[in-house]
């Protein structure tokens, strides 16, 4: 049973990856696609989890982790960008 | 020893009038002389054994593998030049006290000229090809210097410039003729080569290599069509002329001919091409010299013309013509000799060299002027002087040559017209310098010279009378041993005589010597044709070539090296396309044998996402956050390939090191446009889109092509090893800090020096800040909102203790020094964006390029650490500790080196950040900073 | 310490630089130079050692972190190797001296990363393993991207651009072609490539040979060969002349390469792939000349006439690796090191002509006289009777020895003409800038021109540098005998693979 | 039982992800397309990392507990970049439906 | 209101008891070992980050904020299937629109804390706080502020002004003691 | 999968190329970014692909090759460096020479002229 949800929480997380996509060439604007970006980040990190435990591993873990971190930093880099140009300052 | 003295004796001469500068100019000049009087009396002292028919050699070794040896070779014929050289270059150095101004360096002036004199001292004592050729070179080089030796004058340099092109690109000829010499016979040496005649005649090179050294005796020795620098190299002070174009230089060419006789003469090219270019060169340089009404130029046309006799003569197809040749050469050097002088007397005295204006200077400088016309006279080939007796043997030999068959009779004649012209030149040297009038417009006024500056003349002309008067005294046995050298033994009888009867000879001698004289008094009718004749200025004509050649190549390299970066990888990449895709077509298949694995939904969403990814920044490239975004995709996605194709480092690794690229992008997309302008033509973009869909497939299959191929590699060592020998069990991370720890300690060099570069770059940096984004709305206000710097404050700790957890873990799980580095950086960015530079600037003093310093040390000095266990360089070493309470604990000198690694990374992206951070720091937007 | 003595040319430059970098070394002016130039030394004198120990005891294989070949790193301290360390310490170490008088304090970190390039340059060299060679590669790079910019100005910028960004895509190619070769052969040491192609098969032949090819690119866009050499003009014409001195070494880099893979790997023993790149090399190598003597003729400046002799060097060298014979490699070692010493004297030259020309700088036209004539003049005419090849210095026997071992050659009565013809012409180009930069005057000394005064910093190193084209002629004959040694090494592949893999002296 | 579990919570995991993306997908202005990401998909993801860490937990040797970091992490941070791009989007001046309210209430932020 | 902690060697105690859980969760692990190294590091880390925290109230209730936090919890639970429910069904009744939420909370970090509730719980998302202050200073300047925030479907203003000051501030107020 | 595998790395090699030939420094950092993704993947595939195999002692029974997925390792840190250098490089570009053209000028932007420009071979 697990493997059939795992499988259909596959296609559900996949599903929304397409969207996320969707959205992120669609835009229209530079935020929605930001938007869209940082969603991606998020799903992917269901990806890396689902395919940990479809393998039986936690050596994907750390992927896990690390994509949660640093998206959420390269999103806050983008809208500071968008924001005051200099994201240094 | 000796041998090796001559041309070293004067080379210290050299050296030693190099330092006469605070002397006077007569201490300077005894000095200077000193050296080639010492090497004239070890020359006679060695000249009887010469001319009992020794023949002396030296050999040093010195680049024995390339068969190039320093080696000397005493016979008649190089004795006869050392004597000449020696002798000549004497009086020129004499000669020249009184010429020089007291303006002129006269230091300078006598180190050039015995230089010279070495270099040809070099050349014809060799007895090793190459090095023949080396003194050479060393004739052009330090002509060169001798021609330009007023430098200031334009045509100095420019006549210099056009000598050496002519003789240096004789002298190539000349190596490469040498070079194949060499070859054929095995060796380099001259004895050798002497000896392996018909060696050389039956190989099939003999004809390139003929020419190849005809080339260089040619353009030395200045015979048409290569004579043109010659009388542009008068552009130098008289004494260097009287001794280039008399003794030396030029007559390194003929010795050159001579030298080789008994190697290469003897075959129907070799006949033809030296005799037609002598003969050529003989009639036009009489010719031309008639018209010149420069003294100097005279001079120059006539050498031009003796040089093209004695090569004819060389040319000629019997054995006593050669001999006739090293008589003339002689003659030749003492007449011109002092000729070269009396014109620089004259000039001396008078400021000028033009013949239109220089008219009965008789009646000034008597006793010059009878001197110079004794010179003239030989040159004319009047009898009682050495320049008739070998003008006698060159018609008698032209007679008896066979060259040209049926039409042999041609060659008399021609001779004959080329006397003629040779007495006309001499006649006007004569007649119209001192005597016809009264001089015009002299820029002096003209007196004898001093008393000494004649004394070089009288010795030559004295050699001239008594040589022409009572030959068989004074030079029977320098020109027998120096005819044995070039005819290799066998003379033939000669008899060097003033009286032969009344022969053929005479009378074509008679013929020429009244045909001159007629052509010189109807000399008017003669200019007015030359002047109708269009004229053939080989300067201009040698100038405007070369610069054209300049100006094509100008041209050329103007258009292939445009500047322009995109021709510039197009074509790296069409060389890539070229080499990958050449011997994919050789392949029978593409695919390997190895199963193929089935696609499963995952890697399909996976590749799609990362080919839309990749396809939408190259679509958006115009709006350039927004490619970047999409560039953002594509890393994510190439990172989760490394998940799922096993390899969780390196998706971590990707992970961190592109979100850290793109905030630098985004950094620097604050300076730059925002928006890429379409400027690529539609034909340019299609090449493009040709260029890079041609390359993706390449590389497509060929990444096809391995991963379908089994693979047997070294690894299996390393899974290995990896815990037994490395102490790890993340067998990559085992890799990267012990089996190739060295590939990262480079690599960790590449982080820090990149980090010193970059802060480099951005040193005094003047930057236009834009006040507002490209769509000209201003910045916002808030410039750290309050929320993202309250939360950043509370991620930064656990962004630390999650990097010390992937550092730790490192050795053996995913993770290590590096991830954990910029994990690291990556927290210290976001306090960055949260806070600004000075915020942190205030709290982190550190510096940064001491971090890196740091880094880079620790991760060495683990690595030498080994030494002192007798181990080679970063040698790992690891051991398991039990310690209560905590449990079995590994220490491996792996962590020390990661942790250099850790810090060297952190190091570095802080440095890059923040150099690029405080460049803004300070300013109000919208100002330029200087 | 003597065991060490092959790693030593890697560790000490790297540990100058981070000394460099750091107090008290680092501190101040005085401190950084007399540290740079004194450790230098101590790098030159040490990689010497090393030369002496190879030529004692046979070639130094070195197994970094005690991993044998093929699994670990090793670096091979050959004769050609340790000769070319050599070369490239005392050239950094004369271009640090050089670089002491002011030069150095035009932008940061000059003398650190002066000692990185040398460490990235002898890396290249001493390491057996071709991963490492990329790495040290990149090393090299990183380094003279960072000098290019030294005191840099607005063409400084245009150049350098160029220069990051090719060489960027040519890594990135570099690491194609190593993927292919580890993908198909499994191994990254180089010696053992070598063994393993010469067993190759079937499809994979075909693989390998791509990836040999895309190294020649690489190598070739290094070592400047046609027509990837485009770059080399421009970037070295603009870079600090001391820096572009130092960067006389980098084309060798790329040109060492070529003869260790086409002759370790690709070489006779190759099987299939026995001299994959010998006539691409040799078509590639005459253009190369033709093109570096165009530019020769169309050179304005000193800076850039000197650039494309790099280029005419360049395709000289590659022409001679091409001939793949023993005695040919020879003539390239003794010409490598010729053309590098004398390259970067005339850059040096150029730069000391130009400070001392006020406006006219160091374009080739008429201008202010020198302010110190005669010893620039006679330098200049020493380092021009180098290049163009002429007696009595080191370029005559190169010359010599180049055409006599390409008189055998396959396509001789091509490259005859051709070099003869590249050489007459870089002998009037020589002569005619010489001339007109030395006595074509207009105008005065400017005011300034005595602060324009060589330093003795720079006179020494000058004097060193020129010193070397009369040395290398007088010794010759020791020098052709270590060149022909260290060619008979390179060749001989079955000792090769014994030593480096075996360990079998 | 914890298989039961397991499922469950990636079920519900799953549709709460799926829903952010719809949302995200299929709102009409950019204020309202935020709302799914930064709630839904952020539950879905704590529903998710708990299945996985009971699966660990279970299946393999000891407690796994460390992917409720993740949910921490994401709880931590969602709220934050929904702010970020929220402000950015205002200062973009990106048009919302018409309907919405309170459009006033906006200041001005340059 | 406190800003200062008791002790120099344990700046802020519960950022510490939070490194010293998240090491332990992070290695799975309660052995000896890692619990000293957690000790250690959570003593270290935050003495070393000292600098980069600007003084903010320490929680003065610790009992009050577990609950609220997992009252929070509870919030962001049935908010999620509300939201959920607002976007599968048809989007044209949705009603958004932008509310100012006047602040009592003066500190930066409870407002961040609010804020970020706010943004997790039913359809509300924190777009700003009013006014903006131009520099982070380290003794920051307490101020009466607003927080917008935007609604995915508003019906009544101000009943959501209420929930938000009554059911997430005051909290907020009381366990910060400000 | 292999195909798969490969198209991917041929489309990152395309994408990446087309964006280094632009003229403009930021899209042909972006190309040597995307370029260098593909030579990364390239390299790592010269170990094979496989999966759940990661070389971790003790997590599977089979191992992926791990030498590759290092060598990918230090050729990504590498990349960083030298594409942060380029970037810098590229502000200073702008900043020295006025505009963000890899030449240091823009060329006339009349079409007509890029036309002739592109028969004549000067491009
Ligand atoms: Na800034
Ligand atoms: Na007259």
């Amino acid at each position: 049973m697990l493997e059939t949800v795992m499988l259909i929480v596959f296609a559900m997380v996949g599903v929304s990856l397409l969207l996320n996509v969707w959205r992120l060439l669609v835009g229209p604007s530079v935020p929605d696609r930001i938007l869209a970006l940082d969603t991606m980040y998020i799903n992917s990190i269901a990806l890396i989890i689902l395919y940990g435990m479809s393998m039986g591993t936690t050596l994907y873990f750390e992927a896990a982790l690390l994509i949660a971190m640093l998206g959420f930093v390269s999103t806050v880099a983008v809208c500071k960008y968008l924001l005051r140009g200099d994201i240094i300052e | 020893m000796t041998l090796l003295w001559i041309p070293l004796i004067s080379l210290l001469g050299s050296i030693i009038s190099s330092m006469t500068g605070k002397l006077t100019r007569n201490q300077s000049t005894g000095l200077t002389l000193l050296m080639p009087v010492i090497a004239l009396l070890m020359t006679i002292n060695l000249a009887p054994a010469v001319f009992a028919g020794d023949v002396i050699r030296e050999t040093f070794t010195w680049i024995p593998l390339l068969g190039i040896d320093i080696a000397f070779r005493l016979d008649g014929l190089a004795l006869l030049f050392v004597f000449m050289i020696l002798v000549i270059g004497i009086l020129v150095i004499f000669y020249a006290r009184y010429y020089l101004s007291s303006n002129d360096s006269m230091p300078k002036l006598y180190a050039y000229l015995m230089l010279f004199m070495t270099a040809m001292l070099g050349i014809v004592i060799s007895n090793n090809v190459i090095q023949l050729w080396f003194f050479w070179e060393l004739t052009s080089i330090s002509s060169f210097l001798l021609i330009s030796y007023w430098w200031h004058k334009s045509e100095a340099r420019e006549g210099a410039i056009m000598a050496l092109t002519v003789t240096g690109a004789g002298g190539l000829a000349l190596l490469a003729g040498l070079l194949l010499l060499g070859d054929i016979v095995g060796s380099y040496n001259l004895d050798v080569i002497l000896a392996s005649r018909d060696i050389i005649h039956a190989h099939a090179w003999y004809e390139v290599t003929l020419i190849l050294i005809l080339l260089g005796a040619f353009t030395k020795s200045a015979q048409f069509p290569f004579h043109f620098w010659l009388p542009h190299a008068m552009a130098a002070p008289t004494p260097v002329s009287a001794y280039l174009h008399s003794a030396t230089m030029v007559k390194a060419g003929v010795f050159l001919l001579a030298r080789f006789y008994p190697a290469l003469a003897g075959t129907d090219i070799w006949f033809i091409i030296v005799s037609f270019t002598g003969l050529a060169t003989l009639l036009f340089g009489a010719y031309v010299a008639l018209f010149k009404h420069d003294l100097k130029g005279l001079l120059a046309y006539s050498t031009i013309s003796h040089l093209g006799l004695i090569t004819l003569l060389f040319g000629l197809d019997t054995k006593l013509a050669a001999v006739a040749a090293i008589f003339h050469i002689i003659n030749h050097a003492t007449f011109k000799a002092s000729l070269f002088m009396a014109t620089g007397i004259i000039d001396h005295e008078t400021g000028t060299r033009d013949m239109r204006k220089l008219n009965g200077l008789w009646r000034f400088m008597p006793y010059t002027a009878t001197l110079a016309m004794v010179a003239a006279a030989s040159m004319a080939g009047v009898p009682l002087l050495n320049g008739f007796l070998s003008k006698e043997m060159f018609f008698a030999e032209t007679l008896h040559q066979q060259l040209l068959g049926s039409m042999s009779w041609l060659i008399p004649i021609l001779a004959t017209i080329a006397g003629a012209f040779a007495v006309a030149y001499s006649a006007r040297f004569i007649h119209d310098v001192f005597f016809n009038g009264d001089p015009i417009d002299l820029p002096k006024q003209p007196s004898e010279p001093p008393r000494y500056m004649r004394v070089p003349i009288e010795v030559l002309v004295a050699l001239c009378l008594v040589v022409g008067v009572v030959p068989n005294f004074i030079v029977d046995d320098i020109l027998t041993a120096a005819s044995v050298a070039v005819l290799g033994g066998v003379v033939p009888e000669f008899k060097v005589a003033l009286w032969h009867g009344f022969n053929l000879p005479l009378m074509m001698s008679a013929i020429a010597v009244s045909g001159g004289l007629l052509l010189y008094t109807q000399r008017r009718h003669l200019f007015k044709f030359h002047d109708s004749l269009p004229s053939l200025n080989a300067k201009k004509a040698f100038d405007k070539i070369l610069f054209a050649v300049m100006k094509w190549s100008e041209g050329k390299i103007n258009a292939i090296e445009n500047g322009s970066l995109q021709r510039y990888i197009t074509l790296m990449l069409l060389v890539v396309l070229l080499f990958a895709s050449w011997p994919l077509f050789e392949m029978s298949h593409l695919g390997g044998e190895k199963q193929l694995t089935p696609i499963d939904v995952h890697n399909a969403m996976g590749a799609a996402l990362l080919m839309i990814g990749a396809f939408s920044t190259v679509i958006w490239y115009h709006s350039r956050v927004i490619s970047l975004l999409m560039l953002s995709v594509v890393g994510l996605m190439v990172s989760i390939a490394f998940t799922r194709f096993s390899a969780p480092d390196l998706a971590l690794t990707q992970l961190t090191v592109e979100v850290v690229t793109v905030i630098l992008l985004m950094l620097a997309l604050f300076f730059l446009p925002q928006h890429s302008p379409r400027e690529s033509s539609s034909m340019r973009v299609l090449r493009d889109i040709g260029i890079s869909t041609g390359l993706g497939i390449v590389i497509a299959s060929i990444c096809y092509a391995l991963v379908t191929r089994p693979l047997d590699s070294i690894s299996e060592f390393f899974l290995a090893n990896a815990k037994t020998g490395g102490g790890g069990t993340n067998v990559v991370n085992v890799i990267l800090v012990d089996f190739r720890g060295f590939d990262t300690l480079g690599e960790i060099c590449v982080l820090g020096i990149a980090a010193l570069g970059i802060y480099k770059l951005l040193a005094n940096l003047p930057l236009l800040i834009p006040d507002r984004d490209s769509e000209g709305r201003p910045w916002a206000k808030e410039r750290y909102p309050m929320l993202l710097a309250s939360i950043s404050q509370s991620l930064l700790p656990l962004a630390l203790l999650v990097s010390f957890y992937i550092f730790l873990r490192g050795h053996n799980l995913p993770g290590g020094g590096f991830i954990a580095g910029l994990v690291t950086a990556v927290a210290f960015i976001l306090q960055y964006i949260a806070h600004g530079s000075n915020w942190i600037a205030e709290r982190l003093t550190i510096n940064y390029r001491k971090i890196i310093a740091a880094g880079i040390a620790i991760a060495l000095f683990t690595g030498v650490g080994s030494w002192f266990f007798g181990r080679p360089f970063m040698t790992t070493w690891f051991e398991y500790f039990d310690i209560p309470l905590i449990g079995e604990i590994e220490l491996a000198s792996a962590l020390i080196f990661d942790i250099g690694v850790y810090i060297t990374v952190v190091g570095s992206t802080l440095m890059i950040l923040a150099s690029l951070g405080q460049l803004t720091a300070d300013e109000p937007k919208g100002e330029v900073k200087i | 310490m003597i065991q060490h003595l092959t790693f030593l040319p890697i560790l000490l430059p790297m540990l100058v630089g981070i000394i460099l970098l750091m107090p008290p070394f680092g501190r101040t002016k005085t401190s950084r130079r007399i540290t740079s130039v004194l450790l230098s030394t101590v790098s030159f004198l040490v990689s010497v050692a090393l030369l002496l120990n190879v030529q004692a005891n046979g070639t130094q294989v070195y197994a970094i972190g005690d991993w044998s070949a093929p699994f670990g790193i090793v670096l091979v301290a050959d004769p050609l190797s340790t000769l070319l360390v050599c070369l490239t310490t005392f050239l950094g170490g004369v271009c640090v001296l050089y670089a002491s008088a002011g030069d150095d304090e035009k932008g940061s970190f000059f003398h650190p990363l002066v000692h990185f390039l040398v460490l990235g340059v002898n890396g290249a060299f001493l390491t057996g393993d071709a991963f490492n060679l990329f790495v040290f590669f990149e090393v090299l790079l990183i380094a003279s991207y960072a000098l290019l910019m030294h005191g840099g100005d607005k063409k400084n910028t245009r150049a350098a651009l160029h220069y990051v960004i090719l060489n960027l895509v040519g890594s990135a190619i570099f690491l194609i072609a190593l993927g292919i070769l580890y993908g198909v052969l499994g191994t990254l040491n180089m010696a053992d490539m070598a063994q393993k192609v010469a067993l190759l098969q079937g499809d994979d032949v075909y693989l390998v040979k791509i990836g040999g090819l895309l190294l020649l690119v690489v190598f070739a866009l290094k070592g400047a060969l046609l027509p990837l050499h485009l770059w080399l003009a421009n970037t070295y014409a603009t870079a600090m002349p001391v820096v572009a001195a130092l960067f006389a070494i980098m084309t060798k880099v790329g040109v060492y390469s070529m003869m260790r893979i086409y002759t370790l790997i690709f070489g006779d023993e190759a099987g299939e792939l026995s001299q994959i790149a010998q006539s691409w090399l040799w078509w590639l190598a005459l253009a190369t000349i033709v093109m570096g003597t165009i530019g020769v003729l169309a050179s304005k400046d000193l800076r850039k006439l000197t650039a494309n002799l790099v280029i005419v060097s360049v395709g000289t060298l590659v022409a001679l690796v091409a001939v793949q014979t023993i005695e040919s490699s020879a003539a390239a070692i003794y010409y490598l090191v010729h053309s590098t010493l004398v390259t970067a004297a005339l850059f040096i030259l150029a730069d000391l002509v130009s400070r001392q020309r006020g406006e006219a700088s160091d374009r080739i036209t008429a201008g202010p006289p020198i302010y110190q004539p005669r010893l620039l003049g006679f330098c200049f005419l020493v380092a021009g009777i180098a290049v163009v090849g002429m007696p009595p210095l080191s370029g005559f026997i190169a010359k010599v020895w180049l055409l006599r071992e390409t008189l055998n050659a396959e396509y001789s009565m091509v490259f005859w003409p051709v070099y003869l013809l590249a050489s007459l012409a870089v002998l009037v180009s020589v002569t005619k800038a010489g001339s007109t930069v030395f006595w074509h005057h207009q105008g005065k000394i400017s005011q300034s021109a005595e602060q324009t005064r060589v330093h003795p910093a720079q006179l020494t190193a000058l004097i060193i540098l020129i010193a070397c084209a009369p040395l290398m002629s007088i010794f010759a004959g020791p020098l052709s005998e270590y060149a022909i040694g260290a060619a008979t090494q390179l060749h001989d592949f079955n000792s090769n693979i014994k030593l480096i893999l075996l360990g079998d002296q | 039982m914890f298989e039961w579990i397991i499922s469950i919570l990636l079920l519900i995991g799953g549709c709460f992800i799926l829903v952010g993306s719809i949302g995200l997908v299929k709102m009409p202005d950019f204020y309202m397309r935020l709302h799914g990401p930064t709630k839904a998909t952020t539950l879905g993801m704590a529903s998710l990392l708990t299945a996985a860490m009971v699966f660990f937990s279970t299946t393999q040797a000891g407690l796994s507990i460390k992917e409720i970091l993740i949910s921490l992490f994401l709880l931590l941070t969602a709220p934050i970049s929904g702010y970020m791009m929220i402000k950015s989007a205002i200062h973009h001046k990106l048009d919302c439906i018409e309907r919405t309210k309170g459009i006033d209430n906006i200041e001005d932020d340059v | 209101m406190r800003l200062e902690a008791k002790y120099n060697w344990l700046p802020s105690p519960f950022l510490s008891l939070l490194l010293f859980i998240v090491w332990l969760f992070l290695n799975n692990s309660v052995s000896n070992g890692h619990i000293v190294l957690a000790i250690i590091l959570a003593i270290i880390i935050p003495l070393a980050t000292k600098p980069f925290r600007t003084k903010q109230p320490l929680i003065i209730k610790p009992g009050l904020a577990f609950r609220h936090l997992l009252l929070v919890l509870y919030d962001i639970i049935t908010a999620n299937v509300q939201v959920a429910i607002l976007i599968l069904g048809p989007t044209k009744k949705l009603t958004p629109g932008f509310v100012k939420v006047p602040l009592d909370l003066t500190h930066s970090m409870p407002i961040t804390i609010l804020a970020s509730t706010v943004s997790l719980t039913p359809g509300t998302v924190s777009a700003e706080v009013y006014p903006w202050n131009e520099s982070l200073t380290e003794d920051e300047e307490p101020q009466e502020r607003f927080l917008l925030i935007h609604v995915l479907n508003l019906e009544d203003e101000q009943a959501l002004i209420n929930t938000i000051k009554e059911r997430y501030e005051a909290p907020l107020k009381e366990i910060f003691q400000c | 999968m292999e195909l798969l595998y490969a198209s991917c790395v041929g489309v990152l090699v395309s994408c990446g190329v087309f964006l280094i030939l632009r003229s403009r420094t930021f899209p042909v950092v972006l190309g040597l970014t995307m370029f260098s993704y593909a030579v990364n993947l390239f390299l790592f595939s010269a170990g094979r692909l496989s999966l759940n195999k990661a070389a971790v002692l003790g997590y599977s029974s089979e191992y992926a090759d791990p030498l590759p997925q290092a060598l990918v390792l230090t050729a990504i840190v590498i990349g960083f460096a030298m594409t942060a250098f380029v970037v810098i490089l590229a502000i200073r570009g702008q900043a020295d020479l006025g505009n963000d053209h890899v030449d240091g000028q823009v060329p006339d932007i009349n079409s007509d002229e890029i036309n002739d420009n592109d028969k004549k071979g000067n491009v």
